[in-house]
């Protein structure tokens, strides 16, 4: 009977403890002093980490450049990070998370296709806008939920330059290697699309690799076989980096026979050059971000200020993520309000000066729909290890034509 | 007196090791049998072969007729030969009951009966105030009690008992060698391995000397024991 | 395109027999299998790249210290965690696996865990051994610095092996992986033999990380699928059997590379299963397994 | 003798009536926190470790109960929920039948392996899940034209409403308990015990070794497919890093924390570890160096988990009226 009655008292116990740490729970007790921004990003893996570091700086910085200035509305600007390790579940729920316990009335930062994808249902759900930092997939622009706004890359942009790319440069025989992503996917069927209507001379083989293999020599025996005059390659990094040295390794690309065009964003990776070495000598490269673009005065403040807070220079992920963000506060401005529903209005007839160009939403539904159409993009050649890159050749201005005067044979 | 056992050219190498070498003898019904060799002679090995854990490489195993070689050593359990062995192997984090109800049911019985014969092996090996102890908390001559009852859940067809009576305490020895006393007396046949001579000499009407894998003698005790080569490979020189 | 993916997975082979050595020792002499196997390659693996990128060490100097860090995790693991259950647990074998699985795999989480804290998720490329204009071999490409570190890797592997076979060294290992308490009783310092086993098996894991980390830029999670094959490949070979270790190696490489031409690259990870699917249903004990004494 | 017999710490009785008594109480006590108040967010977190609290039930059935390690119970939630996604979204059954069917399907990949493994000796269990395990997601992760790769499957919800899946995790956790009691007090329970403690005896007092532990495998894999396909529906997507090897490792920490072989650790173990990983993770993502510590901790020196150690404490105390057999025993009590 004692014991009975100890175990009772150990119940008793438990329950408490069990209310305790629920009564303790880190809720974030939502008030009208701020502007709660929900950041959903990779914090760690299994996506890639990188990205999210970026997309974070970008976001802190601008945060308090603003709230020194006195912040949106008179209020300061919050951001609540939130870490959806890129994956699907963790995007879907991390933007629950942000909306009904820190009761965030917008939400940004996602840097991987998937995590957009898993919100739109949560978005269209709670009505909470969300501003895409890199969710290139078409999927995001073609469920036309009215809340998701995209000024960042898009597949059919990219696709686009590098087709374009590809004619200017007279090629016959081109292979394209896609990683298993829904990006990858997605972009290999732009890709044969796009070729088949606007350049039918080109030959064109591609294949799907799977992101975690640490070995592509199969492949690259294949594409060895084929003989290309150019490489294109979407995969991401590490996955890219193994490929491309793979490629060099044996002797396919970039040579004086085949060029070798990177459009997965990798370059401006800070660890890049510590991956590639002679690999990256000659090879083109599609960006989102040029240091020798033309950028508008915010965009240079912006680069001054990233420099002088962590002493790199900021990547494409963080001009999208700024303009991600001042594209939020634009909004927050000219509704005057920073409730969900204003915001998302705002959003839609957004038309903002940001740090690459002037953004504004297409309204067409299709794979453009809430997408910044004319986002800029370059490219460039690298003509030397370990060159930064500003040294690299650009070949296309953010807003100018393609000019491939300048390019050289690897 | 029909054969209950028998073995027959049974081999067993270990790499070049030859453990057992040709081993052959009978066993009747409610016979108990000692079964003597120095250390290394193969007597386990033996057992673990009629047990059914270990493959023998060669010869033939029958209880009551039926070739029980290459069966799993559970289904040679439940065909009533049964094994106790020399590190004691019981259910260490289950209670004795448990230990008791688990071989009980394992060799078909319901929950009275496993029950009823459980209290009743306990009462007779002098452990029933431990009957809800944890096996773990028992001593070691105790364990060794309560592995000798799991044993006799189900009055087995023939028991091998390995070393049972090794490094327990005088009473407790003489309450399980009046048991197999007992019960050899009503026709349960043994197969007993042990290095007690005197308790051997006591036990067994009869004994198999095993030496370097081979039988070497069969036959009663007391002739076995008288036996030149017994005596020098088993008992050393300085014994006669 | 044949030819070039025999010797493509002869080659990779190599570096995955050198790995699975490892662990087939330790599990010859600890009847244990450590989990966190992969890790101690990803060790390696950075330990090379970041001793030469950060601390400017010499390339002749890094590679032996990555073999060293590897060793060293080795003798810490063995001594800290697996050695006191095995002293403690003595005959009650299932104890000592139960305790072994959970710490080993709970090791694997924390090292992988611990480096993206310390390193970040980066992965860093590896430096050449030694640079140079590649070799033509069976119609693929063979850099100077894939040779070199076939060379080494080759040559740690026979080394080992022969050092099992031969030296007093390896016979006390043999004599343990045989009968513990035989070799005890016969003189053998058996929790010697034991950290040693496991501080070799780390240095040839971190040693396949290092001459790989030019060709698979070690990141934190590298490890996981050069251990899961490891593990295929002991199973393959025989559990414990050094020269199984060898030759599952070199065969899961080849297996795995035709599996790549014939039925499809993306699921190249995939064949060690299905072999380890087969290998149970066929031969259980393995190529090289021997059925071990029981009770 | 007796107070030899009371000094000694004493394991947890495993098919203990208390601790069953105290889960299902738990439950109780968790049972009306939504219509009390309590956040969507945190009744999320409560769901997740409900789900976390199934997989760990069934790796402990495994683990504490029959001492056989399986590397997969993250890899079975996923083969099931992917099973009713890909009846789903290509067939259109119904999850009614999609979640059984996940479980079937978990439950018959569980049979082929264990008849492959479990009649070996040896560590070939945990070898080949560990693999299963990883080639599955990467078959998922590959396969995009059926799977939709990292993206994953969409599946339609059960309920509209997040409370219908609190209170559904609730029942299927505390059916889940009182199942696992039910079957441990069969003799099946002490057959499993029997070859956790010491294999080659049960196997030589007749227990049908392998028969059992395939047996264990088969259930223990069907029950981590259904956990699976529950969750599936309440997350609605889909995707492989359901079957992540960290995920295995937390429900191996909440076994080992809450205490293997007993009944209510892995219900501790999955609500402590999860509710503590919220703030983990908010202070940095330590969860994935925190859990492994205490893993090798506890693994080291408390191997009773949290509640055998607190059972053993009552024990010590009930010991002595053990000892005079005074205690009527708990096991069978349900049979």
């Amino acid at each position: 009977m004692l014991s009975r009655l100890s175990r009772l008292k150990r119940l008793a116990f438990t329950s408490a403890m069990a209310l305790a740490i629920f009564a303790n729970a880190p809720n974030g007790a939502h008030s009208q002093e701020t502007f709660d921004i929900g950041v959903s990003t990779i914090l760690t893996p299994p996506g890639s980490v990188i990205q999210g570091i970026q997309v974070r700086q970008a976001l802190e910085l601008i945060a308090d450049w603003q709230n020194e200035q006195g912040g949106v509305l008179g209020k300061k600007i919050k951001l609540v990070v939130a870490d959806d390790q890129g994956t699907t579940e963790g995007g879907r729920t991390v933007a629950e998370r942000l909306i009904t316990r820190d009761k965030v009335s917008v939400i940004t930062g996602q840097a991987s296709s998937n995590v957009v994808l898993a919100s739109l249902e949560v978005a269209k759900k709670y009505g909470v806008p969300v501003v895409n930092v890199n969710g290139w997939a078409s999927g995001i622009r073609t469920a036309g939920v009215p809340q998701v706004f995209s000024p960042g890359p898009y597949t059919t942009r990219v696709i686009t330059a590098t087709v374009d790319t590809l004619i200017a440069l007279g090629s016959k025989k081109v292979f394209g290697a896609f990683d298993n992503t829904d990006a990858g996917f997605s972009l290999e069927k732009e890709m044969s699309k796009q070729l088949k209507e606007r350049a039918p001379q080109i030959q064109y083989k591609s294949v799907i690799l799977d992101r975690a293999a640490k070995d592509y020599l199969p492949v690259v025996l294949q594409i060895q076989a084929e003989k290309p005059d150019v490489v294109v390659s979407e995969l991401i990094a590490p996955a890219g980096y193994i490929l491309m040295n793979q490629l060099y390794d044996q002797g396919v690309a970039p040579t004086k026979d085949t060029m070798f065009f990177e459009m997965g964003g990798m370059t401006d990776n800070p660890d890049f050059w510590k991956n590639i070495r002679g690999a990256g000598k000659g090879a083109l490269a599609f960006g989102h971000y040029h240091p020798k673009f033309d950028l508008p005065a915010i965009g240079v403040e912006f680069r001054k200020r990233f420099v002088e807070r962590y002493k790199v220079e900021p990547g494409r992920l963080s001009f999208q993520a700024a303009d991600a963000l001042f594209v939020i506060l634009d909004a927050a401005k000219r509704a005057n309000s920073t409730e969900s529903a204003a915001l998302t209005e705002a959003l839609a007839k957004t038309d903002y000066l940001g740090t690459r160009g002037q953004i504004t939403f297409d309204k067409t539904p299709g794979p453009t729909f809430n997408q910044w159409v004319e986002v800029p993009y370059a490219i460039f050649q690298f003509t030397a290890v370990d060159q930064k890159l500003d040294d690299t050749t650009l070949l296309k201005q953010s807003n100018g034509p393609l000019d491939l005067k300048g390019i050289v044979a690897p | 007196m029909s054969d209950l056992i028998v073995v027959e050219d049974l081999t067993k190498r270990f790499g070049s090791l030859v453990a057992v070498d040709g081993v052959s003898f009978t066993i009747g019904e409610g016979e108990l049998v000692g079964f003597l060799g120095p250390n290394g002679s193969g007597k386990t090995t033996v057992l673990n072969m009629m047990s059914g854990l270990l493959r023998p490489d060669a010869g033939r195993i029958s209880l009551s007729g039926a070739n029980v070689g290459g069966m799993t050593a559970d289904r040679i359990a439940r065909a009533g030969m049964i094994r106790m062995f020399q590190l004691t192997r019981i259910y260490p984090e289950m209670t004795v009951i448990e230990n008791l109800l688990t071989a009980g049911f394992a060799l078909g019985l319901d929950k009275r009966q496993a029950t009823e014969r459980a209290d009743e092996l306990l009462a007779d090996l002098k452990i029933l105030a431990y009957r809800e102890a944890f096996a773990s908390d028992l001593s070691g001559g105790q364990q060794k009690l309560l592995e000798f009852a799991c044993c006799f859940m189900k009055a087995p067809k023939i028991a091998l008992l390995d070393e049972p009576f090794a490094a327990i305490h005088p009473t407790m020895r003489q309450t399980l060698a009046d048991y197999v006393r007992g019960t050899n007396a009503a026709g349960q046949a043994y197969i007993l391995v042990s290095h007690d001579m005197p308790i051997v000499i006591d036990l067994c009407p009869r004994a198999i000397c095993l030496a370097a894998g081979s039988v070497l003698a069969d036959g009663p005790t007391d002739e076995v024991l008288r036996e030149p080569a017994v005596i020098e490979a088993y008992l050393g020189p300085n014994h006669s | 395109m044949l030819s070039s993916m025999l010797v493509s997975g002869l080659i990779t082979g190599t570096f995955y027999a050198l790995m699975a050595l490892g662990l087939t020792m330790i599990f010859g002499v600890l009847r244990i299998v450590n989990f966190a196997h992969g890790e101690f390659y990803m060790i390696g693996g950075f330990a090379y790249v970041l001793l030469y990128h950060s601390l400017g060490v010499p390339i002749v100097a890094a590679l032996p210290a990555a073999v060293v860090a590897g060793a060293a995790l080795g003798w810490v693991v063995e001594r800290l965690l697996i050695r006191p259950v095995y002293a403690e647990m003595g005959a009650r074998q299932q104890g000592r696996d139960e305790y072994a699985i959970i710490v080993t795999f709970a090791l694997s989480i924390l090292l992988i865990a611990a480096m993206t804290k310390i390193v970040g998720p980066w992965s860093l490329q590896g430096p050449r051994l030694i640079d140079g204009p590649p070799l033509l071999i069976a119609g693929i490409r063979v850099s100077p610095h894939q040779l070199a570190a076939l060379g080494i890797a080759l040559f740690f592997l026979l080394g080992t092996l022969y050092l099992l076979n031969y030296s007093l060294w390896g016979r006390q290992i043999r004599a343990v992986a045989q009968n513990r308490s035989a070799a005890a009783v016969m003189g053998v310092d058996v929790g010697k033999v034991s950290t040693i086993v496991f501080a070799t098996a780390g240095g040839l894991a971190a040693l396949a990380g290092a001459l790989l980390s030019n060709m698979i830029s070690p990141s934190p999670d590298v490890g996981a699928f050069p251990a899961i094959k490891s593990y295929v490949i002991i199973v393959l070979g025989g559990l414990g059997s050094p020269l199984g270790a060898l030759i599952g190696g070199l065969l899961l490489g080849v297996i795995e590379n035709l599996g790549a031409i014939y039925i499809s690259f993306s699921y190249r990870d995939t064949y060690g299963l299905v072999l380890l699917v087969v290998i149970l249903l066929v031969r259980p004990n393995g190529l090289f397994g021997e059925m071990r004494r029981e009770v | 003798m007796a107070a030899r017999v009371s000094s000694l710490r004493r394991p947890a009785a495993p098919t203990s009536r208390t601790q069953l008594a105290i889960a299902l109480l738990m439950l109780a006590a968790l049972a009306p926190l939504p219509t009390l108040g309590l956040e969507i967010y945190w009744q999320g977190v409560v769901i997740t470790s409900l789900y976390y609290a199934m997989l760990a039930t069934n790796w402990n059935l495994l683990a504490g109960y029959t001492g056989l390690f399986s590397l997969a119970p993250a890899g079975f939630a996923m083969l099931g929920a992917y099973v009713t996604a890909l009846l789903w979204t290509y067939a259109g059954v119904s999850p009614l039948i999609g979640i059984p069917s996940g479980a079937i399907v978990c439950a018959v990949v569980g049979l082929i392996i264990g008849i492959l493994t479990l009649r070996l000796s040896g560590p070939y269990l945990a070898l080949t899940t560990l693999a299963l395990a990883e080639i599955l997601r990467v078959i998922a992760l590959n396969s995009f034209d059926i799977t939709r790769g990292e993206i994953g499957l969409e599946v339609p919800a059960l309920f509209s409403h997040q409370s219908s899946y609190y209170y559904m995790f609730i029942v299927a956790v505390g059916c889940l308990l009182i199942g696992l009691h039910w079957l441990l007090g069969k003799p099946c329970g002490l057959y499993l015990r029997a070859i956790r403690n010491d294999e080659t005896g049960a196997r030589a007092r007749g227990v049908r070794t392998v028969f059992w532990k395939v047996f264990a495998f088969t259930i223990s894999s069907g029950f981590c497919g259904l956990a699976g396909a529950l969750f599936a529906h309440y997350v609605i997507i889909v995707s492989p890093s359901i079957g992540h090897l960290l995920v295995t490792g937390l429900v191996m920490s909440m076994v080992v924390l809450g205490g293997m072989g007993t009944l209510l650790g892995p219900l501790v173990g999955a609500l402590l570890v999860n509710v503590s990983s919220e703030y983990l993770r908010a202070a940095g993502d330590y969860q994935h160096i925190v859990f492994p510590i205490i893993v090798i901790v506890f693994a080291r020196f408390c191997r009773e988990g949290l509640v055998g150690r607190i059972a053993m404490m009552f024990n010590a105390r009930a010991g002595v009226n053990a000892a005079r057999g005074s205690r009527t025993t708990e096991v069978l009590a349900s049979s």
